[in-house]
C-alpha cells in the first residue's frame, strides 16, 4: 500500500479498470492438473502473468524420524520464487516474506487435508514461483490444492483462493500488481466452498467495516469462480476434456 | 509463540467445556482482555521505548532511529522496521538461533498493523530525497510468555513509537550530519490498535492466554486505526473461519 | 545429481549387461542423445528465457540482466553469471537448503562452458569503464530430473541467452540510469555445445538418463563453439578414463 | 582503550570523577531477585545505566541427549545485548564479542556451582542486556549468581563481580563508560568472597605491576560492596524486606 | 581465460617462458612426506610458488554413523585456502570454487584408493593451501597422493597431477600464473602411470581437437615427472635419503 | 583447543602426581616455557609472516594490508584485525566449520594482547582521515596442536608483523590507489610478550602442552610490553584463582 503518487488511472469514468478488466472480473486463469514427471502430484496455474508450478509428494516418511507424529499426519509447504520471477533479480536465499507466506499458504490448507488418515508420515508442497503478478499467494494456494488432489491426498474440499480490494475508493475483484501498489486495500482469500470456511484471510489497507464486508464478499465471489476452474482442470485430466 | 509446547489433552478439553459453560479458565469474558500495563520509557537511552504487560505476556519494545539509505523507488520516504525475538527465558520451550516462521509472521504481523495504519508519517522523514532518509527501528523483545504476543508486541510498539523523540540531520558533504541539541517529535497520524481473537470449538475469545492459545484451532488480528477504519488482519492457525 | 537415491544393484547389473549386447536401457543408440525440446521465452517478463527438455530431464533458464560495479581489475568487461537449482519436486530425493557440492559443480561447469567460449561479447557490456557494467545474470532452475543436468542447464542457458533483449543504461550523476524504450540485442560471438558422456563398464554413452547416470563410473563433459573448438571440459565420478 | 583526545576531564583537582563519584566509589547498584514468571530463577541488575536481566531453567534435560554427561551436570551461559541497548543499533546475530563474554561468565560461575550434584543434566543461564553503559559483564555475573541463587541450584557461593580500572594515572574503582573509552586501563573481576578465589580476570589496558596489585585489591573491595547487595536481594525476597 | 591486454611476452623468440622455462618443462617442485605431529599421514608440496599442506586421518569412525556404509569406505576432502594466500585477502568461508575442487579432487583420488578394504570407516584429506601461486589443484592432488600413502591407505597406484596448457599459440606444460590469465587455455591432468588412467580432467579455454590431443599427452608427461618425485618423497622419508 | 578430546582420567592423575613431587610430564621445571623456534618470512608472498613452533603446537600467521573504510568515530586510526583458525589436521578432533566459542575466544584474546600493548602505532596508517585507513589482518592458522596455542599465536602474530612491509597508497580521485614500487616498515612502538600459566591442583606451571592444557583446572594469559607494563589479562577455564 504505498499510496504513492501515480498517474495510473485504476478505474474509468466507464467503472473499467487499468487493465480493462469491470470491478468484478478476475484476470484470465488458466489451471492444469499434473504435468510434472516425479511428483506424486503437481498443477500449473496461469493467473494474470502470475505462472506458478506445484509438486506434491506424499504420504512419505519423516526425517528426521522425532520430527513425525504418531496420531496425524503432518503438512509441510514451501512458497519459493525464482530469481528472474521478479522485476529486480531475487537473491535465491529464502526471504522472510516467502517463509511468512509458506506458513499462511500451510494453514490455509490444513482445514482441507484428512491428516488423520495417514499418521506417522508427511506431504510436502513445493511451489515455484516461476513469474510474479500480484496475488502470486492466492495463485499459489489454490494450483496447491489441485496438485494434492492430483496426488490422491484424501481431502475435505479444495481450497479455492482470490483476493478483493480496494482501489478509487470502490471494491474491486482479484487486484492486480498496479492496484496493489497504488490501491488503497487487498485482501486476499481462501475458501472452502462445500463447508463456507475461510481458511487463509488478510489484509492489508484500509476499510471501514461495511467495505471490509463487501470486501469479503466479493472476495468469496471470486473464490468460487477459481473453484470451478479447479474442478475442471481435475476433471480434464482424469475424465478427459469434456469441453471440447 | 510457544508452539513447541504440547498441551494436556485434558486441559483442552477442560478449557472447552467451560467455555460451553460460558466460561473462561481465567473467568473472564468471552470479548474481555487481560489487564494491560503500559511503562513508557523503560529504556532511556533508546530514542523511544516501553514494557507492556498484557496479563503474564511481557513484552520490551526499544526504538532506535538513526539515519538509512531510503528503498529503491521509496526515495520520498522515511524507512520503518519492527522486529520480535522471544528471550530465551520467556519460556522454557523457546530456543535460541533465528527466528522461526511463527516468530517471522508475529513481527511481519505487527510491522504491518503499524505501518498499514499510517502511524507515522514517513514521509516526513526524509533528509534528502533519494539519498539519505531517517529509519526507525522497533525491536520487540518478549520477557515473559503467556499467550497472545500479536496484541502484547503491538501495544509496545505502539506506545514505544508514542514516547519517541527523533534526532535531527542534515546533509553536509554528502553525509547525513547529526545536529547537535535538537530533538523532534515524531510525526504520528493515527493510533492503530490490534485485537486477537481465538477460536476453540465454535466460541471466539478475545485475546487468548498461554493455555487457549495452545487450545486454539484458529486465531483472527484485526488492526484498527483511530477513526475505526480496519487497516490490517490477519488469520492463522490451521482452521477456519465462518463468515459472518 | 540425485547422488541420494540408491539405484537397486540389479538395474545397475541390467544396463550394463545390455550395454555388453550393444543396447541401451531405453533403446537409443551408444552416441544417441535424447529428444531435446527448447521452448524459448517461456517466462516474457524476464530479459530473456527458455524451457527445455532433454528427455525427461526438464530446465528452465531466466536471465536477469542489471547494471553492477565490475570485478576487480575487469574495469572494461560486463558480468556473466551462472546459477543452478534443483527444485524439490524435481526428483523425491532433492533436499531444500543451500546447493551442496554437486549443484556447485554443476552451475560452475555450465557457467564456464558459455563463458570460455566468448559466448557473449562482454566487451560491449560496460556503461563506464571500472565504475558500472551490465550483469548478465543465468539462474536454471531443474524441473525434473532424469540425468543428465549438465547438457540440459546448458542448453537452457544458452537458448535463454539467445531470446534475451538487453535494456540500456547511461551514466547520470555517478549512476546509471535506464534509458527508457530501447531493448538491444545481447553481442554474441558464437554458440557453444555441451556433450556429456558417461563411462559404464567399458562403454562410453552420451547423454545419460536417470538410471544411467546412477550406474556411471565416470562421466565427461565437452563444450565446443561454433568452429568445432574444444573450449571447456569437465570429468568428474569417482572413476578413471583412459585417453585414446 | 581509544586512548583518544577527549575534552573530559576524568579526575577533577579534589579527586571527583567526571560522574560525581569518589575514586573508590562504585556506580549506583540496584539488585532484584526473581521477577520473570516462566524462568525457574532470575534476577533483575541495574548497575549505573546498565540494566540487565537473567533468567534461569534447569537442572532439565539435555538435547541432543550426547551432549550431556553421565558424571556431572553442565552450564550453559548465554549473554545477549537488545538491539536498541547501545548507542548504534545492534544486529541481532549474536556477535563474536558476545560469544566470547558468554565463555568467560561461564567459567566465572562454574567454579562457584555444584555441578555433579545434577549429573545428565543442564543449567541454562539467560543474560539479557536490555541498555548498556560499560561493565556490563560484571553485572551480568553478578546477577546471573543471584538467579542461579533464586532457582534453587546447589551453589558453593555467590560470584560478585566489579571493574577497577586506571583513569588520569589513578587506580579507581567501577570503570564506566566514559572512563573505559577515554582511560587507561579496565580490569573486569569476578570474585567469590567465602573462598577468597578470583574466578574472572581480564585486563585491557597498560599497568605496572604495583598497579596491576592495587588494581585488583581495588577491584575486590567492590566485588564485596556487590555481594553484600546480593545477599540482600536474596533476602528480601525470601524474608521480605528487613530495612522497611 | 582473461584473455586481457597485457604487455608480458609469454613465449619469446627463443621458445622461451616468462619465467624462464622451456615449454616442455615444469616449474620447480619440491615434495616432503611426512611432517604433521597430529595426522595419520601428511605430505608438503612446493610447486613453483605454491605452497601446501596435506593432512590425512583414517580409516576412522563416521559421525555420524548414518553417514557411513556398510559396504565400502568413504573418502572425504576439504580444499582450503588460506586468507593470506592469495593477492586479495581472502575470507575464511568456503568459497563455491574451493567446494567444486574439493569434489574434483576427490572424484580424482577415488580410482587410487581401495575403498572396500575398510567398510563403515572414513578417509579425510585436508588441504590447506598456504600460498597460491596458479596450479594449486593439481599440486594438492599430488601431495594429498603421497600424504595418503604416508598414512598407510591401501592404493592401487598414487595419482600424479599437472597441468598443460596453450599459450602464444603453443602447447606449454604446467602453466604459471601469468599464463593462465593471459594465456588461451589450462588444462589441469590426474593420471595414475600404472593403470594409465585419467582421474582428473579439466579445460579452460579454446583448443582444437589437435591441440586438445597433444595438450593431454604434454600434460601426462609432467604427471610422470611428478610422478617420480612423489615416490622420491615417500622413499626419502621411509629408507632414508637414496640420493646422498 | 581440542576441548573434545577427553584426556584418560589415568593420565591427569599422573600429571598431578608428578606435580607433586615437583616434576612435569615432560621433563621441564614449572616456570620452563618449551622450546621456541621462529622462521620468519615462511610466506614470503604474504605482507608479513612467521611460522612458529612452540614445542610440538606449530602455527603460521599471515599478514595481509590493504586500505579499507576506518570504523565509526576511529577516523584517524588504521585497523588491525586478528584471526585464528585451527586447521582440521592440527589435530584428530579438530571438525571443520565456522569457529567455535574456544577459537573465538583465542583469536581475540592475542588480537587484545598486541591491540592493548600499542604495537602498531594505528594513527601512522591513515591514508584520508575519516575516509581511508590501511588495515593490517593478522590470519593464524594452527598446523599441529600441542597445548597453549595462546602463546604460539601471540608470537607468530608477533613475529609476522615484525616481518610485514606495507605498501603505499594515497588518494586520487577519491580512490585509495597504490603506488607502485614503495615498501614501508610498518610503525613499531614495543614488542608484547604473551606467558599463559595452567593451575592443576594447587601448581602453576608455564606453557601447559597438550596433556597438561587437558588437565588444567584455569589457566591465565598475561600480556607485557617492552617496559615490563602488564597491558592485557585473562583469565579462563572453570576454575577459580586465588591472588597472591
Amino acid at each position: 500500500m504505498g499510496g504513492r503518487d501515480t498517474e495510473i488511472v485504476l478505474l474509468d469514468e466507464n467503472g473499467i479498470r487499468c487493465d480493462g478488466r469491470k470491478v468484478d472480473e478476475p484476470r484470465r486463469i488458466m489451471i492444469k492438473a499434473g504435468g510434472l514427471k516425479n511428483a506424486d502430484g503437481s498443477a500449473y496455474i496461469e493467473f494474470g502473468d502470475n505462472k506458478i508450478l506445484v509438486g506434491v509428494f506424499g504420504p512419505r516418511d519423516v526425517h528426521p524420524k522425532h520430527m513425525s507424529n504418531t496420531d496425524t499426519g503432518i503438512l509441510r509447504v514451501r512458497y519459493h520464487m525464482e530469481p528472474f520471477s521478479v522485476t529486480e533479480r531475487k537473491n535465491p536465499a529464502p526471504s522472510r516474506r516467502e517463509i511468512e507466506i509458506s506458513k499462511v499458504i500451510k494453514e490455509a490448507l490444513e482445514p482441507a487435508i484428512m491428516l488423520d488418515k495417514f499418521p506417522r508420515t508427511a506431504v510436502d508442497v513445493y511451489i515455484e514461483v516461476l513469474q510474479a503478478d500480484g496475488g502470486t499467494r492466492c495463485a499459489a494456494l489454490s494450483a496447491a490444492s489441485v496438485a494434492l488432489a492430483d496426488a490422491g491426498i484424501p481431502m475435505r474440499d479444495m481450497v479455492a483462493a482470490c483476493a478483493a480490494g480496494k482501489a478509487a475508493d470502490t471494491i474491486i475483484l482479484d487486484v492486480n500488481n498496479e492496484e496493489d501498489q497504488a490501491g488503497q486495500a487487498d485482501m486476499p482469500i481462501g475458501y472452502m466452498p462445500s463447508t463456507d470456511k475461510i481458511t487463509l484471510l488478510q489484509l492489508d489497507g484500509v476499510l471501514t467495516p461495511e467495505e471490509f464486508k463487501k470486501c469479503v464478499e466479493t472476495g468469496i465471489k471470486g473464490c468460487k469462480i477459481v473453484y470451478e476452474l479447479q474442478k475442471k482442470a481435475l476433471t480434464d485430466k482424469y475424465f478427459g476434456n469434456g469441453e471440447k | 509463540m510457544a508452539t513447541t509446547s504440547v498441551i494436556d489433552e485434558l486441559k483442552k478439553s477442560q478449557i472447552l467445556e467451560l467455555l460451553e459453560q460460558g466460561k473462561r479458565v481465567d473467568g473472564r469474558a468471552f470479548d474481555e482482555p487481560r489487564k494491560l500495563v503500559i511503562e513508557p520509557n523503560a529504556i532511556p537511552k533508546a530514542n523511544g521505548s516501553a514494557r507492556v504487560r498484557l496479563g503474564d505476556s511481557e513484552v520490551i519494545c526499544g526504538i532506535k532511529i538513526q539515519p538509512d539509505r531510503p528503498f529503491p523507488d521509496m526515495g520520498d520516504k522515511g524507512i520503518f522496521i519492527c522486529t520480535a525475538e522471544l528471550l530465551p527465558f520467556s519460556h522454557p520451550s523457546v530456543e535460541t538461533g533465528p527466528p522461526g516462521p511463527d516468530v517471522i509472521e508475529l513481527a511481519r504481523v505487527v510491522d504491518r498493523g503499524i505501518r498499514e495504519s499510517h502511524m507515522i508519517d514517513l514521509s516526513q522523514l526524509v533528509i534528502e530525497k533519494n539519498k539519505s532518509v531517517v529509519g526507525v527501528f522497533a525491536d520487540n523483545v518478549v520477557v515473559d510468555y503467556d499467550g497472545n504476543l500479536f496484541d502484547t508486541c503491538a501495544y509496545a510498539a505502539t506506545a514505544a513509537i508514542l514516547s519517541s523523540k527523533t534526532p535531527k540531520w542534515e546533509m553536509k558533504n554528502d553525509v547525513p550530519t547529526l545536529i547537535e541539541g535538537v530533538e523532534l517529535d515524531i510525526p504520528i497520524t493515527t493510533i492503530p490498535v490490534s485485537v486477537t481473537m481465538g477460536k476453540i470449538g465454535n466460541h471466539i475469545i478475545v485475546d487468548p492466554n498461554g493455555d487457549e492459545w495452545d487450545s486454539m484451532e484458529a486465531r483472527i488480528t484485526i488492526t484498527t486505526d483511530s477513526n475505526g477504519n480496519i487497516c490490517a488482519l490477519q488469520k492463522g492457525g490451521n482452521g477456519g473461519f465462518t463468515f459472518d
